[in-house]
């Protein structure tokens, strides 16, 4: 099962001395088209990348195609991935430079029964704690560091694509995320009551509001092409009309929702709509404009990648990644060049009310 | 034309030799073309995992591969018992023959969600179940070919005798389906091997190689990932050396005109 | 039976029994005994639902026999009805079966390409296992093995190297490289079985071919081949499954857009507030899976000449 | 056996003095005929390609007769007594075994059958072959072991009872067939060209041996050979076959009694020539040249 | 074929007057050996368990010569006539085919084979098992249906042509095998009692086939047979095997030619009876009581 081609030396994939530097952008997402990536749909949609001369393909992930890799090995020129994951990469000796955090809060939840007892992650301790896997996992462990607990003294169970494990009582909280799983409960009907749940029936604890927070969905390239002029110039580009798609979603969420769902997502309208609003609180308001990292926020996601250890004592991270791992020009940049054209800080967002159906449909 | 003490030496040395060979140019591809390490890691790297996690990787071991046994046997031993029923009552044949294509084309990713929501995802059964019938389905529809090898003279024989079902079915039947039986096994095994890991990545409790290979894929720790591929590699040959032991006791027993 | 009830009525007309294989009533026939089967999964599906407790059969602490939420086993008409109802509450959205069946067809191209370049492949190592006994004690192992290796380690390489194939101006698409994953998994039972079945030819055939000082590929043709009929249809019929499996699986692993296999995936999230949506591309691939089992049974039929004296 | 004395007149078959043959020697007047078949016919294939084995056979074998079926290749000898073992259904007529169908006889284990070729277990050894039907009919182990070493000495195999059955010559195998269709003692024994891979002397040491069991039974015997002097040395009637379609054409009543001692003595006999010669010219439809001339 | 006509003085065989036999007929002086065994010894078997098929045989056959072999059931024949057709390798000593190694002989097709089973591959029809060998070596087409319609014609299977195997009587497969042996017109024809399911008409029918074959064709023959007669009818050589271990323990020379012809009038040559005695003799180890009686 293995054998290669050329591609040789490369540490970067299609970086190194032959970056793609022409108009025809490849953009890889981190999981399925979605409203939580609203923003770059709409950025096609309203033709924001053709007005900066760039023709952008957006390629869907999930399943085992990991973004940062994808991009790492030179079948994209952006991807979208959680800062967590593409930091456990670069120790591994991937050269990723993160350009913009897209998303300024973590949009991670521990969702558990009303009743459970189970308000913080002090609770967790001795209790079934639901995780995807796949990385998603250093989030609990880190908070869970926080509290002076380690892996070993909960047991971790991983969950599928759905909120019926959880549900059902196999697991004492879930992971959720807002702007997704979190509506999945809140779309199921309550046995109890036949109507469906309402969120006073769960506990909801925000990693937002713990130590074990960390950032999420970031635009990644490649460190190596950072350094040719004509990449960054189109890189600017790119994120010029990012900012705009996502301030476009922001004004319009039900049209946002809707190009997504003609984009190739398979929500139902109102769970779309619901997405699209959690994901627009994950962004706005940003008080340093869209994109721009945090120092502050980076340090913590830094140190709780550091300080979390699986319970096969494995670590996330050992060292402090270096430099190069983000960089506030090129968004900074971005955000310059577009001056007042759009409103890149949301400052008065205000989100609005989705009413969740039946199944999401 | 070997002689058998040759033979026997060939047949340790010969895998053997292969796995060196695949081991080398995969050396060669990572060290001298330089095949970028997340890509695919080199089999020093590995190796060096696989030691820094020498424990980590023998609990997970031992997890995945109670599941697959379980699986194995289970599936097996069902697998065999219904081929019987199909062989002895075409009725139950003929309404086994979509079920079983059923069964055979559902994927884990499917039956995955479905079987920890029906078992429960804080435990093992539903993985041992999935195990079960992807192990199931190759020895199924082995045997069922198997138990209609015996040539219309041992049937006639048999019929002669006024055998009954059951006994036809142990002294015809089943000796002529043996190596179709054990040819089902040989194929299950790695199934069964392949289906606990992979039903690990869709819930239930972590703990197991799947888990830790995705986990570790996912933040490209792929010499880690590959040091448990590698263990499920070593699970799988555990699983064929039983399935070669199963089949030279059976051969051993039943030997068959079979060309050399 | 008595003897006398042998006697035809009219001595020397002849009532041939009937044979297999002969006219339509054999299909017919066995097409309704499995929907026949199909309908008691059903109805044991719903008795089992019916009687048993919510939690499922518990044995201690270990639940041997599953629960019957509506979460974990959704009614049978459920599942049946939402099929009929419209995909999503987006206004011309089409109906749940339809998407289905869009996705089965293209799921059933992809996993016939598989099988295909799966067999051609098993046969292939099988041909020359069976040819160079050290190259089966060589290679056997590993192709055992190989089935070990989770797709997550390589499906990921396959996809990247297969985007950069450019060849001409003709460019390696998507779908091919699903096609060579579902092959890895479709060649593995052809290989497996089809070295066994040129193994089993009567040695006084082998004998006879030798005495004819016929060449070992004449043998293979001549005698190896058609002896191994009883092994390759059951292992062309488990690389079948494993075409499809393969497909479905490496659908879900590249991300392949259109296929079952996602649909599999984004289903299955949304299974908690409509839990039977869940079930119906699973039906998807059942039928894919009919479908690729009736294609071998047809085989089975057209090489039905090497499979005299079968017991039916 | 084949010792040089020459044959003594006392010794010599008085044929009239013997008693009638047709089945009335061993059994008891009056108890039903191993079997009886009356029109039987039987055709294999589909309408279009038809090939009518048997038509209209009518047979009859009393209950401890020895009958010999004689014919050409593929008139039908192998079908009729794959009739009668209810291994195939007739296409018309009734076949009844000891007066209740086959199908009840085979149930009730009434035969044994040898057939044309060995058609042994390749994975049991001689004496698990032989052994087998002891075994499905629950014959206890001691019992087992000693019948089966029995049979295998009869057989001549002795040294060879471990073997399997692919390590053993064609004639071998044959004989470990035998035996197994010897195994239970049945009322009804029907073999097919059971000796035709044998050499002369262990044919003849078989035929022996057949003869005694026969007689020591009170067994009925159908019995398949392409041996005219076999035949008529072994049976109490030789019926005559012809092919196409397979049809008795001529039933021959040897006339040595199933008490006459099968041995050299009785080959030498010249009324054991006179009908070996009858049968001959039954058989190929004319008189026949040279009667004292035996292939 | 069996008319009634007496024996005409004139016609019996004088064997005087014939040419010796060995090897000396249709074969030019000096040319090789069909056959040429010395001190050949064929073991079976583990060291444990060793059985000794064959041993220290020397055997000649002379190009055009015919030689029967006879012996008890499991006395090696089987397995001589499996080392001269290279599927089996001697223990020890040599053995030569037309002057070269066994296994030459067997790349250069100087031989056919018809086997003790018919070994008839069941998906083909008989004309398809007949044509195998002539499909092998590149016969075109038409040469094939045209012999395979000969040969079928020549063991009377002419309404069996497109039957399988299993379809066909025990005689009826064995008379495809041996057709299927001829296709080729061999120079050698190593033939494993190939007549030992058939009817003494049809036997006497391939009988005289076979014997105009080798004529004809030059052809040396091996033949295997249970039957004396059969071997002395055919044979210019009988080879007498006993058993454990195999071995040849006489050879008797028939003395009639191969220019005789195999019929009827043969078969009542007083001559030929004495031969059969002869023959008799040797096999059994001990003068045979009358001599004019066969089996
Ligand atoms: N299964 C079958 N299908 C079709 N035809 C058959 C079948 N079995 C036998 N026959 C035909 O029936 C006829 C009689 O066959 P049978 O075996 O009874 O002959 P037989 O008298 O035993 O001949 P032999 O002496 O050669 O064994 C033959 O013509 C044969 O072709
Ligand atoms: N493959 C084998 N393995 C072990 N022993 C064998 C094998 N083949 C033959 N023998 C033994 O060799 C001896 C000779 O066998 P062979 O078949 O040559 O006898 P044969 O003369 O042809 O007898 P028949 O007339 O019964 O066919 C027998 O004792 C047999 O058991
Ligand atoms: C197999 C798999 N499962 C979960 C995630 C995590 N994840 C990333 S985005 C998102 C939102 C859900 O719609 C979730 C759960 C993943 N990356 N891969
Ligand atoms: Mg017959
Ligand atoms: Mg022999």
């Amino acid at each position: 099962a293995c054998g290669g081609d050329g591609d040789d030396d490369k540490a970067g994939g299609s970086g190194g001395g032959d970056c793609n530097t022409s108009n025809d952008v490849k953009l890889q997402l981190q999981w399925l088209p979605q409203a939580q990536f609203a923003g770059y749909f709409a950025a096609v949609d309203q033709g924001f990348f053709e007005d900066e001369g760039l023709n952008v393909e957006i390629i869907p992930s999930g399943g085992d195609i990991v973004p940062q890799d994808a991009l790492a090995a030179g079948d994209a020129d952006y991807a979208i991935a959680w800062v967590p994951k593409v930091l456990g990469s670069i120790e591994q000796g991937v050269d990723l430079t993160n350009i913009a955090q897209i998303f300024q809060r973590s949009g991670t939840l521990q969702v558990s029964m009303a009743d459970s007892g189970i308000d913080s992650v002090a609770d967790f301790e001795g209790k079934k704690i639901g995780s995807w896997g796949f990385g998603n996992e250093w989030e609990i462990f880190a908070a869970m560091a926080a509290e002076g607990l380690d892996a070993e003294s909960v047991e971790i169970v991983t969950q599928d694509f759905n909120m019926n494990a959880f549900l059902q009582g196999d697991i004492d909280a879930a992971q959720a995320m807002t702007y997704n799983e979190y509506a999945q409960l809140l779309e199921t009907p309550n046995p109890d009551t036949g109507e469906l749940y309402q969120p006073d029936d769960f506990n909801v604890i925000s990693y937002q509001d713990t130590k074990g927070a960390m950032l999420q969905d970031a635009i990644w390239a490649d460190t190596a092409c950072l350094k040719d002029p004509a990449f960054v110039d189109r890189t600017v580009k790119f994120l010029k009309a990012v900012v705009k798609g996502w301030a476009y979603a922001r004004d319009n969420v039900q049209k946002a929702a809707d190009i997504t769902v003609a984009a190739g997502s398979s929500w139902g309208p109102s769970h779309e709509l619901w997405m699209a609003n959690e994901t627009n609180k994950l962004i706005w308001p940003a008080d340093n404009g869209i994109g721009v990292i945090d120092q502050a926020a980076w340090d913590q996601t830094v140190e709780g990648a550091m300080a979390a250890v699986n319970e096969q004592g494995q670590h996330l991270i050992t060292k402090k990644p270096p430099a190069t791992a983000y960089d506030n020009t090129y968004i900074e940049k971005a955000i310059d060049e577009l001056g007042d054209e759009v409103d890149t800080k949301g400052a008065d967002y205000k989100p609005m009310d989705v009413e969740l159906t039946e199944g999401g449909n | 034309m070997t002689s058998p003490a040759t033979e026997r030496v060939l047949r340790v040395v010969a895998p053997v030799v292969v796995g060196l060979v695949v081991l080398a140019i995969w050396q060669y591809l990572v060290s001298v073309v330089g095949v970028a390490p997340y890509l695919l890691p080199g089999p020093r790297e590995i190796g060096q995992e696989l030691q820094d996690n020498a424990d980590a990787v023998r609990e997970a071991f031992w997890i995945t591969g109670r599941n697959a046994a379980l699986g194995l046997v289970f599936g097996s031993v069902v697998g065999v018992v219904l081929a019987g029923l199909s062989a002895w009552a075409r009725v139950v044949d003929g309404m086994l023959a979509f079920v079983v294509a059923s069964l055979a084309v559902v994927p884990i990713v499917a039956l995955a969600p479905v079987l920890n929501s029906m078992y429960g995802a804080d435990s093992q059964y539903g993985r041992r179940a999935i195990a079960a019938i992807a192990a199931f389905v190759p020895v199924y529809v082995n045997t069922v070919r198997g138990l209609r090898q015996t040539t219309p003279q041992h049937r006639d024989l048999m019929h002669s005798y006024s055998a009954s079902g059951w006994q036809t079915f142990r002294s015809l039947t089943l000796p002529s389906a043996a190596p179709f039986v054990i040819t089902g096994i040989r194929v299950a095994s790695s199934l069964a091997v392949i289906s606990a890991l992979v039903a690990e990545y869709f819930g239930g409790p972590r703990g197991g190689l799947g888990s830790f290979i995705s986990t570790s894929a996912a933040t490209s720790a792929y010499a880690r990932a590959w040091a448990y591929v590698v263990a499920a590699i070593v699970l799988g040959l555990v699983a064929y050396v039983v399935t070669v032991l199963l089949e030279r006791i059976v051969q051993h027993r039943l030997p068959t005109g079979g060309a050399r | 039976m008595s003897a006398t009830a042998q006697t035809t009525a009219a001595p020397g007309l002849v009532t041939a029994r009937p044979r297999r294989g002969a006219g339509a009533w054999p299909v017919l026939r066995s097409v309704l005994l499995g929907l026949l089967g199909l309908v008691a999964v059903a109805g044991l599906w719903e008795a089992y639902k019916a009687l048993a407790p919510e939690d499922g059969v518990m044995v201690g602490d270990n639940r041997v026999l599953p629960r019957t939420t509506d979460l974990a086993m959704p009614h049978v008409w459920d599942m049946a009805q939402r099929l009929g109802e419209p995909v999503t509450g987006m206004r011309g959205a089409e109906p749940l079966w339809q998407a289905v069946a869009d996705a089965v067809v293209v799921s059933l191209k992809v996993a016939a390409a598989g099988w295909l370049v799966g067999t051609v492949i098993g046969l292939l190592l099988a041909v020359l296992m069976a040819r160079l006994r050290v190259l089966e004690f060589g290679l056997l192992p590993w192709i055992v093995l190989s089935q070990t290796v989770p797709l997550i380690a390589f499906a990921p390489m396959v996809r990247s190297w297969g985007s950069r194939i450019e060849i001409g101006g003709w460019q390696w698409p998507p779908w091919m490289s699903v096609a060579l994953i579902a092959s890895y998994l479709a060649f593995f039972p052809v290989a497996v079985g089809a070295l066994r079945g040129l193994q089993a030819s009567d040695r006084i055939h082998t004998e006879l071919m030798r005495t004819y000082d016929a060449g070992w590929w004449a043998t293979l043709v001549r005698v190896r081949l058609p002896a191994s009929v009883p092994y390759l249809l059951p292992a062309l019929r488990l690389g079948a499954a494993g075409a499809v499996v393969g497909t479905v699986v490496a659908e879900v692993s590249i991300v392949y857009p259109d296929g079952i296999g996602r649909m599999l995936v984004t289903y299955a999230g949304q299974a908690s507030g409509d839990p039977e949506k869940a079930w119906a591309p699973i039906f998807g691939a059942v039928v894919l899976g009919l479908v690729a089992a009736a294609f071998i049974a047809l085989l089975g039929v057209l090489l039905r000449r090497y499979r005299r004296g079968e017991a039916t | 056996m084949s010792t040089a004395v020459p044959p003594d007149p006392e010794d010599t078959v008085d044929l009239d003095k013997r008693t009638p043959a047709t089945g009335s020697t061993s059994s008891a007047f009056g108890a039903p005929p191993a079997v009886e078949a009356v029109g039987v016919s039987k055709a294999f294939g589909s309408r279009k390609r038809q090939v009518v084995a048997l038509s209209e056979v009518d047979l009859r074998v009393a209950a401890g007769e020895f009958v010999a079926l004689i014919g050409p290749s593929g008139c039908g000898k192998s079908t009729l007594m794959r009739l009668v073992a209810d291994l195939e259904k007739p296409t018309s007529g009734t076949l009844e075994v000891f007066g209740k169908p086959a199908s009840q006889a085979r149930v009730d284990q009434d035969y044994g059958i040898a057939f044309q070729q060995a058609g042994l277990l390749p994975w049991r050894s001689v004496a698990g072959n032989i052994s087998l039907p002891l075994e499905l009919h629950g014959a206890s182990r001691n019992e087992r072991k000693q019948r089966v070493a029995e049979l295998i000495e009869l057989v001549g195999l002795t040294d060879f009872a471990k073997s399997r059955p692919d390590q053993l010559s064609g004639g071998m195998q044959q004989r470990v067939a035998i035996a197994r269709s010897l195994a239970e003692r049945p009322r009804l024994l029907l073999m097919d060209e059971p000796f035709g891979a044998l050499d002369e002397m262990t044919r003849e040491r078989m035929q022996a041996e057949l003869a005694r069991i026969s007689v020591e039974t009170g067994a009925a015997v159908v019995f398949v050979t392409h041996s005219i002097p076999e035949a008529v040395f072994l049976a109490d009637r030789v019926v005559v076959m012809t092919a196409r379609p397979g049809r008795i054409t001529e039933e021959i009543v040897t006339g040595i009694g199933r008490e006459v001692v099968r041995d050299q003595q009785l080959r030498e006999d010249p009324a054991f020539f006179t009908k070996v010669t009858e049968v001959r010219e039954a058989l190929h439809g004319a008189p026949v040249a040279s009667s004292a001339e035996e292939r």
